[in-house]
């Protein structure tokens, strides 16, 4: 049994050393947490991180910079539109490009839905590693009609690749105004639900009250941002600090902890999603109707290949991936132009012109080539400040995609958090700081 | 006399069945990393558990001191069937003096663990 | 077939019955199946109705290991440990196309498919798979299991 | 605050520390030599520039054109809500740093992660192991010349290709 570890190496002979290891149920299957046990108090630990680490920086170095977005979305897998969203405005800053308003407010409206859903996961979680069964249960029904939302309109629950470099893939799904609506007053329900649960529970208070503080000082230290970092009490919020997409048009508050314990860090994203709850009713009032769609019954994309081989077909073809008709009118309010969205696929079947343009978009060395050069830009995730540094070379290829993870440096100081802790302190100091391992193993 | 003997021929065939029914019906492959403690999957920090620390042995011992007293109840219960009032006083100086014991175990500090 | 055939094939079929409504499932989950497992256990859709619902921590109390997400070669040691720490009879569930095959993720961190550390019994692929390809690849086992033939350790071998 | 001014105030402050000073669409950067990365930054974190976060820090491999490793630090003043980028060339043939492991606690994991995808040595760094990957994993696996599906099982996996 020779020490590979520091934490075997440095502990006294007559303590416990105990693994709370990767396959835990409270570890979220990827952290192994090395604990130094006197009794049930712990003296020192040791977190070990990359059981995760699924190669996401080396993988993008070896594909186009339109097949990579598939991988953004498996980075923080709870809240992967904000990735999307990241990614994609990073690309734009790097591009030059601006997006139609109508994306802009698409790409919000999913954004704030998609965090409403990392923070019911999160403390979905904790509730339950607390003992909160019920509460898991609730906040896991108020995603699904979340997630149902989301799925109108990107066609995935989950990792939908959805925002694209320069805008969305496809207009909402005509009746998303009555999916959101739902969304909202059931998570509504819900948050009020579980606050009655759990906010004056004495077990969840003993739990998380005064349970793994962590000072202003030492947040900045660690770098913390996002839900933690503001239950210290520092308000960094990047979408007011930084404003992106319209964010300083919307009116909302950024909520803000005091002592930086569990229960901080439990009621900031308590009252954080009741403000995104709160931004998704401003943004559906500001969302104005889809135009119906102009010209005659769209043609069948079947039927315009068989007439296309006697003649060009002229008019819309049905074909859309909400199958809702022809997107080719809708792209302008939708896609940048400057050939940096995918071409409408109706025109491959219809014109010459439209089947090249399609096929030259996805070969090597013709898609979207930024110019040499480095940028970086961050977005408010779930978990903090998601920033992307991406450096080209000009070629169709990105040289170097690196991923600015929120939850990297909050599990950083787990190791400080439990210290003199007991056992019982491990889960929900951790449960709160909702680490995600696509995110933070990258 | 009679019900003690089935009893104790009903309970005994029950346990044998569970523990036979385990040993006809798995499939018995055994391999090594199955005698090795399970620690959440990654391999053991210790050869061996060092010496308990005192608190954990100070509870066992008083929940064992409990234990025994709550399997006292089946036959107190029983035996004192007929007695009315006066076997229920019996049971309560019983359970009386065990919760004085008790009481004092918890004002000396058995579960504030420093 | 004999009438001592005939008692065991009926005794095979009542301990199918039995094993694949009672189905104690050790869930290894690391990475974003995670959370379309968390949906298919839920309210929502419910894994509970086929007997599946209770999670076991521990390998020695579980009779299904269901490994959700990516298997990264760091994990493959604790993979490993975890499958042989099962009690038998034992089955494996890959759910998740990294799980099945590696996925999108072909490179150097990743184990490709996780039949190279457990042999698995039901694959469900999707990425995530949605909660219905779930319930389905777990009926899907539940049959299997209703077919298979109980090793006697006496008389025929399977 | 425009970035000139910024970039004014800390070329005054620096002095001859700052390399060059350029802009990448819109964001200061500086260049600093390698050596005087731990003096800059600690300068930077002090009270004039109050860069108190430590947001990030990453590494770009110019071996194959330039023979260099880039080291970019990213620095965030709350108090001035305004972000600065530092980059540092290390030679590739032997990449070492000084650590800021005093100066912020995340720089611990982040050099370590350095470390462990691209073989920067962080000279002062209490603990400088893998992070990301594991024990026994040969070479560094962000650098270029580490092929994209070298894997390195731990344990032997059934017909290998």
């Amino acid at each position: 049994m020779e020490p590979t570890t520091r934490i075997q190496r440095e502990a006294r002979p007559e303590s416990m050393l105990l693994n709370m290891g990767p396959s835990h149920p409270a570890m979220h299957g990827t952290i192994r947490v090395m604990l130094e046990l006197d009794a049930e108090r712990i003296l020192s630990a040791e977190v070990e991180v990359g059981y995760l680490h699924r190669g996401f920086e080396k993988t993008c170095e070896n594909k186009t910079w339109f097949n990579l977005l598939p991988y953004t979305d498996r980075l923080n897998y709870v809240s992967p539109l904000i990735n999307n969203l990241g990614y994609a405005m990073t690309m734009e800053k790097m591009l030059g490009l601006t997006v139609p308003e109508r994306a802009q407010l698409i790409r919000v409206l999913m954004g704030e839905m998609s965090r409403v859903s990392d923070h019911l996961t999160c403390l979905a979680a904790m509730a339950m590693e607390c003992g909160a069964f019920t509460v898991f249960l609730y906040m896991m029904k108020a995603r699904e009609f979340l997630w149902e939302a989301i799925e109108f309109t990107a066609g995935a629950r989950m990792t939908t690749s959805y925002i694209r470099i320069g805008g969305v893939r496809a207009d909402l799904h005509p009746d998303w105004r009555g999916a959101v609506a739902t969304a909202v007053k059931e998570t509504r329900k819900v948050l009020k639900d579980v606050s009655g649960l759990l906010d004056g529970n004495s077990i969840f208070l003993g739990r998380t009250r005064d349970v793994g503080i962590l000072s202003k000082e030492d947040a900045l230290s660690y770098g913390w941002t996002g839900p933690c970092l503001r239950s210290t009490g520092i308000p960094y919020d990047v979408r007011k600090a930084h404003p992106y997409l319209l964010y300083d048009r919307l009116d909302f508050e950024v909520p803000v902890g005091d002592r930086g314990d569990n229960y901080d860090r439990y009621s900031v994203r308590m009252r954080e999603m009741e403000q995104s709850l709160r931004l998704l009713e401003q943004i559906s009032a500001l969302i104005p109707d889809m135009a119906p769609l102009a010209g005659g019954p769209a043609v069948e994309p079947a039927e315009a290949i068989r007439r296309s081989r006697r003649q060009r077909v002229e008019g819309p073809v049905a074909l859309s991936p909400n199958l809702e008709g022809s997107e080719m009118d809708r792209l302008a309010g939708l896609m940048a132009a400057g050939g940096v969205g995918v071409p409408p696929k109706e025109s491959t079947y219809t014109t010459m012109e439209g089947l090249i343009s399609h096929f030259l978009f996805f070969m090597d060395g013709k898609g979207i080539r930024p110019p040499k050069g480095d940028v970086y830009f961050s977005v408010e995730g779930g978990n903090g400040e998601v920033g992307f540094y991406i450096v080209s070379d000009g070629t169709d290829r990105p040289y170097r995609l690196h991923l600015r993870a929120p939850c990297f440096h909050i599990v950083a100081a787990l190791e400080q958090l439990v210290r003199g802790r007991l056992v019982a302190d491990v889960i929900p100091t951790f449960g709160s700081m909702n680490m995600i391992g696509g995110e933070l193993d990258r | 006399m009679q019900e003690l003997a089935i009893a104790f021929a009903v309970f005994g065939i029950m346990s044998a069945v569970m523990i036979l029914v385990n040993f006809l019906l798995g499939p018995r492959r055994p391999n090594p990393a199955r005698e090795k403690p399970f620690e959440c999957g990654s391999p053991p920090l210790q050869a061996s558990i060092g010496p308990v620390n005192l608190p954990f042995f100070l509870v066992a011992l008083l929940f064992l001191l409990l234990d025994v007293e709550v399997v006292f109840f089946y036959p107190l219960a029983v035996a004192f069937r007929g007695r009315g009032l006066a076997g229920f006083a019996a049971l309560c100086v019983f359970v009386l003096v065990l919760a004085l014991g008790f009481v004092y175990a918890w004002k000396k500090g058995i579960f504030r663990w420093s | 077939m004999s009438g001592f055939d005939y008692l065991t094939t009926r005794l095979e079929t009542a301990i199918g019955w039995g094993r694949k409504f009672s189905l104690f499932q050790y869930p290894f989950i690391t990475a974003c199946c995670g959370m379309e497992y968390m949906s298919a256990a839920c309210a929502h859709f419910d894994m509970d109705r086929f007997g599946a619902g209770l999670t076991r921590f521990s390998p020695r109390q579980a009779d299904l290991l269901l490994v959700v997400g990516t298997v990264t070669h760091k994990l493959a040691p604790v993979l490993r440990t975890v499958y042989d720490q099962m009690i038998e009879p034992k089955w494996v569930i890959a759910f998740g196309a990294c799980a099945v095959s590696g996925g999108i993720y072909q490179n150097y961190a990743v184990v490709q498919g996780i039949d190279r550390i457990v042999p698995v019994d039901v694959y469900i692929p999707g990425c995530p798979p949605r909660p219905e390809t779930v319930l389905d690849g777990l009926m899907k086992l539940q049959d299997k299991i209703q077919e298979q033939p109980q090793d006697w350790r006496w008389g025929r071998k399977p | 605050m425009g970035p000139e001014t910024l970039i004014e105030e800390i070329r005054a402050g620096l002095g001859d520390a700052v390399e060059s000073v350029s802009d990448s669409h819109g964001d200061p950067v500086i260049a600093v030599k390698a050596d005087s990365v731990r003096p800059v930054l600690a300068a930077l974190r002090g009270a004039p520039f109050d860069y108190a976060v430590l947001l990030d820090l990453t590494c770009v491999d110019f071996a194959a054109g330039e023979g260099r490793l880039e080291l970019v630090y990213h620095l965030y003043s709350l108090s001035r809500n305004v972000r600065l980028r530092i980059n540092a060339s290390v030679p590739a043939a032997d990449p070492a740093v000084a650590s800021l492991v005093g100066l912020w606690k995340n720089a611990d994991w982040l050099e370590r992660e350095v470390f462990d995808m691209f073989g920067v040595r962080f000279d002062g760094h209490p603990y400088l192991r893998r992070l990301l990957t594991y024990e026994g994993f040969e070479g560094h696996p962000l650098l270029k010349t580490y092929p994209w599906r070298l894997a390195q099982p731990r344990i032997p996996l059934k017909d290998d290709e």
